[in-house]
């Protein structure tokens, strides 16, 4: 058995396990390397800037310039790529080569792999990462000096590593994307370093993001070891070239969609990794805006879709994302119902749609999930900019009851008003991009044949329910209303203005009002990608975005492709035959009014709660709490569910213990008795023998005499007597 | 002639120092290190065994031929680069105890370029006893920078760190000398010659004898890993051992056993390496998982560190025990990137004890504000230690555990190790990222802290100075290449490890698999 | 011959040996002498059959009376009580031991040995001892200090003599019986080899030669110049006539001029070194009997005790 | 002196060698059991006639002078020895007024 899998596979099919001459190697595209080192020269520049301490605002010129740049190439690249897709090598990193064949070697390089899907996810993350840049200038002001340059040279980080992840050509690299991102996560969230909560955040990301990488570590292994490769051109070759079903029904082909299912979770906030999200809120908002809603956590979505064969070999793999993906959807939404901090609402709702994209690939939808992430990305941006552009003008003040009104006030219209889009967008209101996107998703719940799929698409809906709800809820209390305020704890300690009486609220400026209206424009103009006609291939649906889809990884999800072109996955296909329906009509169609209805309803509803009558909010609260029987609920949702709670008893209390019992072990057992113990055994021999040291010369002598006269005896003996063989 | 250069030149620069007055110690220790640097690298850039086989820097001068001792170095990729490491870091310890070190400076650098001196003995060395001299004479110049330059509990660290490793190293000395008498009754004379004892020992010992030769060599090499549960003199003489003898203990010191499993237990008893790897791994997991752990709870920031080291050897052990290309390259990256990472932050802390004259996270935190210099140096450590991609960790640690999950399918080798080995250390991952953050959570980011009544930096400037950065920016730049770049350090090893595996294809028997997915796929 | 015999002979020895030293009854250490000597004698008889012997009867008899003689003196030295007997004893130990070196016709040194010891080294013994001792009334036992009156721990002393003396019967046994001693011709080799080297000594060595024989003028020469005739060694000179000339060797060279031709010969600088170590002896012991001591150090002696429990103490510090 | 060379039973090497033996052993018990200092070194003069013994046994034996050599020169050890001893059994006995081995402890930790 020492011959591998693939071996088997070569000799069964006789395919060499080459690089598909499907994908081309394109040497001059490697242009295309700028894109990712923009964001690393701006990265330079900010460093300098910091060694040099300068105080102006050059660093995010040179970061807004950077990633401008980087958007323009990417947009450059779209156009000039040519479909399937495109390997273009870079830089070597690790190659060992120890014999022929397979498995006798090893290479993982720094190169770029451009196909539509990557070539969609650059895009949206250099353009919002640009506009974010610009917007942050301002937002960033008060460190002018201080961590200004820090936060850019963060934010360049972070767009590098993005970069990488998304457009790496193996997964190693996608790997180095992959904490790279993390790192920068953790370097932004962490960027307030002298507040204590920033700082354990920041590690909280981290960390849990560790046991995510864990699974992507552990799957690269599996990978490698079953088939003899880390990059994704000979991987699909592999996948495509043979019928694996027949061939493999070992553990590891079951393994590796669980463990990337894993590190999905870890890096998009899932059940059960969702915990560093709403955290990581203490980070600047530009970040939250930028990492944690729009760009970072689609990792795990892209990360899935990427290898998303893979998931298709092992349909259980595919139920469990989507059961996780709709139950994170629904326990996001419940606990964001219930959260009095706008930013954090705005983060159990990216967790919420989060979990939405991961149903969408459950249900065999790449392409909604992928429209999803497309459009999220972008009314997510907006929400949590008007966000930051609020805590920006109130002192830090986030608390939605301490806001009203402010679509009336001077200077705060656009932000009203480009938030009004963003919370349209993601409660799905009719004709709005989310409204499209997630249709997509709830849709195929009912269309796609699966363990209970019927009832995720009724939780799906119902969280779409929940989540027009509480995304009006914070509009109306903010923004709709008559006029109050009070200032937050402030932040930024140089505006002297901490009195409560004499607070004036300084109104966001043209960077922000700017990008926030560019923005909000893009959420808009996000649903027509779905009207456009599909130029790759006319049987699917879907428009742009489909396109985009349709030359990678993960065409498997795209609607309307036809059985044939997704040959591997039979058991996991849409049910083709027979369509189900809902009321009766086509489960697309029926969507439209379905999630309107629902959409609507729950706006409505907010619109009760937290317009017209406020006080019935109140009541309602009061009243949920005097019945025990129902009181638990709006508790658990204001405690988050007790799961950091729960995290804190299983796992940290746990393994905290462990370690102060290891370091007993080690000090007291290991340490103290086992190896001093054992040191001890000679003084205490030497205690035993102690008399013998009597200090007389003549005692000495005899032990002395005696010692070897008995050695020189034995010996003596010994050769004499030829003992122990030893021949004199 | 090159090597001997090598050896003897910080030999006589600490005859120098000896000689001329104490003032002067420090600078002619500097330009001494830096000579042997400087000859490391002349040497380094005329070696022709780059990524052959071949050895280099070859020279033999008969000692007491009717024992078969000749006073033989040489050196093929491998033993080149760990001692590139050594020169590399003789004169950034220097530089790190410029003024760390106040009273009976001649000592101190006398005994550090003794010290390096036997480091590069033991990486040069091509025969046993000059081997096994050098490597026993590694404990007494550290001995002495503990006992006399160390902190408050220095005599007994001093004493126990002496002892404990002694006492290994004089079992690995019974095995050693088993071989050779061995090889002498075998061909009827003589001989200490490291090529000639492993070609012997590969075939002229019994499976037994090979179990029992390699429980020798592993009493030797365990402890100077250090391998749980033989890791306890570790912590505590890190902790109270000088700044640069931490760092070169950390660096190269530790390496010394890992260096003696690769040159000596993995070529010279093959079979035996392959009966007991499991066994072994266990013990390099158990090691990774609890070093990480006890970490955890650590208040003293260098104890962390010291720790931390037991965990990250660990790894480096479990690549060895793959026994296949891409564990032993990873390994072997790994004893030089734990020597850059772990000795910057070695020094990073002596940086930190010098100003401050505590290591307690208790008492002092938040250092980001008052030393920024030092905490972007003190961050950077801490990723590549935590094996960050881009940076030298990562890579590494990514061969030693590919290798060891993929031991037993990697075609050529009998790796015995198998995914389930590589999941359980994986492990270690999270844990190095939960511990060292936490430490930078603490000594690095939040409020400031200072230990109450030390603010007088007269000598220092709050934040690092230049010379500081000159030590730390070599260091750094290294961790950089060797992230971005591993593969020329990789191509440069492949003859080496070849030769270190050479017995292992021969040794693939049929009934003999991984654990993992062989044994479960039908 | 049972390999286990002379073991048992010496542990005999050694039993009587025993009784001697650590009993005060007169009983007990005649027996013990009784047990020791009947040890010795069997040893010494196993130990005859062990090759040849070097001389006649008579030999025999004057080594045994010598070795009789040397052994109890031995004894009798390392058992009384009286230092003074003792250092008595020891020279009769030396005399005996002389007389065996005769019988060995080690005439050079058997005098010497007289000469030195028992004349020169035993008085310096004697002087001490009175010097040390405050001649104290000997005849009563009770004035004679206790540390000459009780062994220390006779037991373990004899058992590592009897350990010692069974390293050299281990050695004796088997080694020696393939010895032979050396023949007459040997013996003439090395005398004739000897004289070689001394051609001077020709004209005194012979008797009744003629006045112009000329004898060899070097060793070269003389190597040729010395015939193993019919009746012993031949020497051939030549007369100032021209014609060779035959004598018997009437005087060889003796062991003295043996000894001390071999002596500045073969060990120049041996002899060198044993005269700059007497020299140095000379001045040591001017060096050491000219210091003064203070006669009551009794300070000293408490204060030495105090550092010396200071490096006693238990702290964790000091080690493992 | 006749030069007669007999092979009769008459005083064998081995006889030679116990007696030597024999004295040896004896200044050896002498040494580690008397308490007297003088007596010791006269016990260790024992051993030293002991090993003449054998030497000149040995020199007759081969017919081989260098033995009968050595024992001048361990004549000249032994005068230097005793030389130097008593001088340092006198300074021990002014310090402590005895000759007693046992009254000199100092080599006990």
């Amino acid at each position: 058995m020492t011959v591998s899998m693939l071996n088997i596979l070569q000799s069964a099919v006789g395919v060499p396990a080459v690089p598909m001459d499907q994908v081309v190697v394109a040497t001059d595209l490697r242009w295309a390397g700028i894109i990712l080192l923009l964001p690393l020269l701006s990265l330079l520049l900010c460093g300098l800037c910091a060694a040099m301490r300068v105080k102006s605002k050059l660093p995010a010129w040179c970061t807004v310039a950077c990633l401008a740049g980087s958007f323009v190439l990417s947009v450059l690249l779209y156009v000039n790529y040519n479909p399937p897709g495109e390997v273009i090598p870079l830089l070597s990193w690790m190659n060992l080569s120890w014999g022929d064949g397979a498995l006798n070697s090893f290479s993982a390089n720094f190169a770029l792999y451009i196909d539509s899907l990557s070539l969609l996810w650059i895009m949206f993350v250099t353009g919002l990462g640009t506009l974010i840049a610009y917007y942050a200038s301002e937002y960033m002001e008060p460190d002018l000096g201080k961590g200004y340059a820090r936060f850019f040279a963060g934010v360049s980080v972070f767009l590098f590593a993005m970069l990488a992840l998304v457009l790496s050509d193996n997964l190693v690299m996608l790997y180095l994307g992959w904490e790279g991102v993390g790192f920068a996560s953790y370097w932004l969230i962490g960027y307030y370093y002298t507040r204590p909560a920033a700082v354990a955040a920041a590690k909280k990301a981290f960390i849990v993001n560790r046991i995510g990488d864990l699974g992507l570590a552990l799957a690269v292994y599996l990978i490698w070891t079953t088939f003899g490769t880390v990059q994704y051109d000979e991987l699909m070759t592999v996948l495509e070239s043979h019928s694996w079903r027949a061939e493999f029904e070992g553990w590891t082909i079951s393994a590796i969609p669980f463990l990337l299912m894993l590190a999905a979770f870890g890096k998009s906030a899932q059940l059960p990794l969702y915990v560093w999200l709403p955290d990581a809120m203490e980070g600047p908002t530009p970040v939250s805006a930028l990492i944690h809603a729009a760009t970072m956590v689609t990792a795990g979505i892209y990360l899935v879709a990427r290898t998303y064969p893979l998931f298709l070999l092992e349909p259980v793999s595919l139920h469990v994302v989507a059961w996780v993906g709709g139950l994170t959807a629904l326990l996001a939404a419940t606990i964001g119902m219930a959260q009095y901090d706008i930013k954090r609402i705005m983060a159990y709702s990216t967790v919420s749609q989060l979990g939405y994209m991961f149903l969408g690939l459950g249900v065999l939808t790449t392409y909604g999930a992928a429209y999803h992430v497309f459009t999220h990305a972008f009314f997510k941006a907006v929400l949590f900019l008007t966000c930051g552009a609020i805590m920006h003008g109130f002192a830090g003040q986030l608390d939605l009851r301490k806001l009203s009104g402010l679509r009336h006030m001077k200077g705060w219209r656009i932000t009203s008003w480009t938030m009004l889009i963003g919370c349209l967008c993601l409660a799905g209101f009719p004709l709005t991009s989310g409204y499209f996107s997630k249709d997509a998703i709830l849709a195929e719940a009912f269309v796609t044949q699966g363990p209970g799929f019927e009832i995720l698409g009724w939780i799906a809906i119902l969280t779409a329910g929940l989540t027009a709800y509480y995304t009006f809820r914070v509009w109306f209390r903010v923004c709709a209303g008559p006029v109050s305020y009070e200032p937050g704890d402030e932040l930024h300690d140089d505006h002297g203005d901490h009195g409560h009486g004499d607070f004036h609220p300084h109104a966001p400026r043209f960077a922000i009002n700017s990008v926030l209206v560019v923005i909000a424009v893009g959420a808009l103009v996000a649903a027509t990608p779905y009207f456009m006609s599909n130029k790759a291939d006319a049987n699917i649906a879907g428009g742009w975005v489909a396109d985009m889809v349709h030359d990678s990884t993960a065409r498997a999800g795209l609607p309307g492709l036809a059985e044939s072109q997704h040959p591997h996955s039979e058991e996991v296909s849409h049910g083709a035959h027979e369509h189900p329906t809902l009321f009766g009509m086509d489960p697309h169609k029926a969507m439209y009014f379905v999630s309107g209805a629902v959409g609507l309803i729950g706006i409505l509803l907010a619109a009760y709660l937290h317009l017209w009558k406020r006080k019935s909010a109140d009541a309602l609260r009061g009243w949920l709490l005097a019945r025990g029987w129902i009181a638990w609920l709006p508790r658990a949702m204001e405690r988050k569910w007790y799961v950091d709670e729960l995290y804190h008893a299983l796992v940290r209390a746990p393994l905290w213990i462990l370690g102060h019992i290891c370091y007993a072990f080690d000090r007291f057992i290991i340490d103290a008795v086992i190896v001093d113990g054992t040191a001890r055994v000679p003084r205490l021999i030497a205690r035993w023998l102690q008399p013998l040291q009597s200090g007389a010369v003549q005692s000495h002598a005899v032990v002395m005499i005696g010692g070897v006269g008995i050695i020189v005896l034995l010996l003596a003996l010994c050769l004499r007597f030829e003992w122990l063989g030893v021949v004199l | 002639m090159l090597g001997w250069l090598l050896i003897l030149l910080p030999l006589l620069t600490a005859v120098i120092i000896m000689a001329s007055p104490a003032r002067f110690s420090r600078l002619v220790a500097m330009l001494g290190s830096l000579a042997t640097l400087g000859i490391a690298m002349v040497a380094a850039i005329d070696f022709d065994g780059w990524g052959t086989g071949r050895w280099g820097l070859e020279s033999s001068i008969t000692f007491l031929p009717e024992l078969g001792v000749t006073l033989e170095i040489g050196a093929d990729s491998v033993s080149m680069l760990l001692m590139l490491l050594t020169a590399l870091l003789m004169p950034l310890a220097v530089l790190g105890s410029w003024t760390a070190v106040v009273d009976r400076t001649r000592e101190y650098f006398g005994w550090l370029m003794v010290l390096a001196s036997a480091m590069t003995g033991v990486f040069l060395a091509r025969d046993l006893l000059l081997f096994y001299i050098c490597f026993e004479f590694t404990l007494i110049p550290m001995f002495f920078l503990i006992a006399i330059y160390g902190s408050t509990n220095r005599a007994f660290a001093s004493v126990k760190f002496f002892i404990y490793t002694f006492l290994g190293s004089l079992l690995a000395l019974v095995g050693f000398l088993y071989v050779a008498w061995s090889l002498a009754s075998h061909q009827g004379e003589w001989s200490f010659s490291i090529p000639d004892l492993v070609h012997f020992a590969q075939t002229g010992l019994t499976s037994s004898e090979q179990v029992w030769v390699l429980a020798a060599l592993m009493a030797g090499f365990a402890v100077k890993i250090p391998l749980f549960p033989v890791h306890t003199w570790l912590p505590l003489a890190h902790t109270e051992a000088p700044t640069a003898g931490s760092v070169l203990l950390a660096g190269v010191l530790l390496k010394l056993g890992t260096y003696g499993l690769y040159r000596f237990a993995l070529p010279m008893v093959p079979e035996a390496v392959v009966e007991f790897a499991p066994v072994l791994a266990i013990l390099a997991i158990v090691g990774i998982l609890y070093g990480a752990l006890i970490c955890w709870v650590q208040t003293d920031v260098k104890k962390l560190v010291a720790y931390s080291s037991v965990s990250h050897l660990g790894f480096c052990v479990l690549g060895l025990l793959a026994l296949n290309p891409l564990g032993l390259q990873g390994s072997v990256l790994y004893m030089i990137n734990h020597g850059l990472s772990t000795g910057a932050l070695f020094f990073l802390i002596g940086m930190m004890y010098e100003r401050y004259h505590t290591r307690d996270m208790n008492v002092i935190g938040g250092l980001a504000s008052k030393m920024p210099i030092w905490s972007c140096f003190m961050v950077f450590f801490v990723l590549a230690s935590v094996g960050l991609p881009g940076l030298n960790g990562f890579v590494s640690e990514f061969l030693c555990l590919i290798g060891t999950f993929a031991a037993g399918d990697t075609g050529a080798y009998p790796g015995v190790l198998g995914p389930w080995f590589a999941a359980f250390a994986a492990i270690g991952m999270i844990l190095a990222a939960m511990y060292l953050l936490i430490m930078v959570g603490k000594v690095v980011f939040g409020s400031l802290r200072e230990p109450a009544g030390v603010h007088a930096h007269d000598v220092l400037p709050a934040d690092l100075n230049a010379r500081e950065i000159v030590v730390l920016a070599p260091l750094a730049i290294g961790c950089v290449v060797l992230g971005i770049q591993p593969d020329f350090v990789m191509h440069a090893m492949e003859g080496s490890i070849a030769e270190t595996l050479a017995m292992y294809p021969d040794l693939v028997p049929e009934s003999m698999h991984a654990m993992g997915i062989k044994g479960v796929t039908p | 011959m049972p390999t286990i015999l002379p073991y048992i002979a010496t542990a005999a020895s050694a039993i009587g040996l025993l009784l001697v030293l650590a009993s005060t009854q007169r009983v007990f250490r005649l027996i013990g002498s009784a047990v020791g000597l009947a040890g010795l004698a069997w040893l010494l008889w196993l130990a005859s059959s062990l090759g040849d012997g070097i001389g006649d009867v008579a030999t025999e008899v004057f080594f045994l009376v010598f070795a009789a003689l040397a052994v109890t003196s031995a004894v009798r030295m390392v058992s009384g009580v009286k230092p003074v007997y003792s250092a008595l004893f020891f020279v009769l130990v030396i005399m005996a031991v002389c007389g065996m070196l005769v019988v060995l016709e080690a005439f050079f040194i058997a005098f010497s040995l007289v000469i030195v010891y028992a004349g020169a080294i035993l008085i310096t013994y004697m002087f001490v001892l009175m010097l040390a001792q405050q001649a104290s009334d000997t005849e009563h036992e009770s004035e004679i200090p206790q540390y000459d009156r009780a062994p220390r721990d006779p037991v373990s002393g004899v058992i590592v003599a009897a350990i010692f003396m069974s390293i050299i019967v281990t050695a004796v046994f088997p080694a020696i019986s393939q010895m032979t001693p050396a023949s007459a011709a040997d013996r003439a080799q090395s005398q004739a080899d000897l004289l070689a080297r001394l051609p001077r000594q020709w004209a005194s060595s012979v008797d009744g030669a003629p006045e112009d024989v000329v004898w060899p003028k070097t060793t070269q020469e003389a190597m040729g110049a010395i015939k193993v005739g019919v009746d012993g060694l031949v020497f051939q000179g030549v007369t100032s006539s021209g014609q060779t000339f035959n004598a018997p060797i009437d005087r060889l060279p003796g062991n003295t001029q043996h000894v001390g031709w071999s002596l500045v010969a073969s060990f120049p600088a041996s002899l060198e070194l044993a005269g700059v170590i007497l020299l140095m002896a000379m001045f040591g012991a001017v060096v050491l009997a000219r210091r003064q001591v203070e006669h009551a150090d009794e300070a000293l002696a408490a204060s030495v005790g105090d550092t010396h429990a200071g490096f006693e103490d238990d702290s964790p510090e000091a080690g493992l | 002196m006749t030069m007669v060379a007999t092979a009769m039973a008459g005083g064998s090497l081995a006889q030679y060698l116990i007696i030597s033996g024999v004295l040896m052993s004896i200044g050896l018990a002498g040494f580690l059991t008397r308490r007297n200092l003088i007596v010791m070194f006269l016990c260790t003069e024992l051993m030293f006639q002991g090993v003449v013994i054998a030497m000149v046994a040995f020199s007759r034996w081969h017919w081989e002078v260098s033995g009968q050599v050595f024992v001048i020169f361990i004549l000249t050890v032994a005068a230097a020895e005793a030389a130097l001893a008593l001088a340092l059994v006198v300074l021990l006995y002014r310090r402590r007024d005895t000759l007693d081995a046992e009254a000199w402890t100092e080599l006990r930790e």
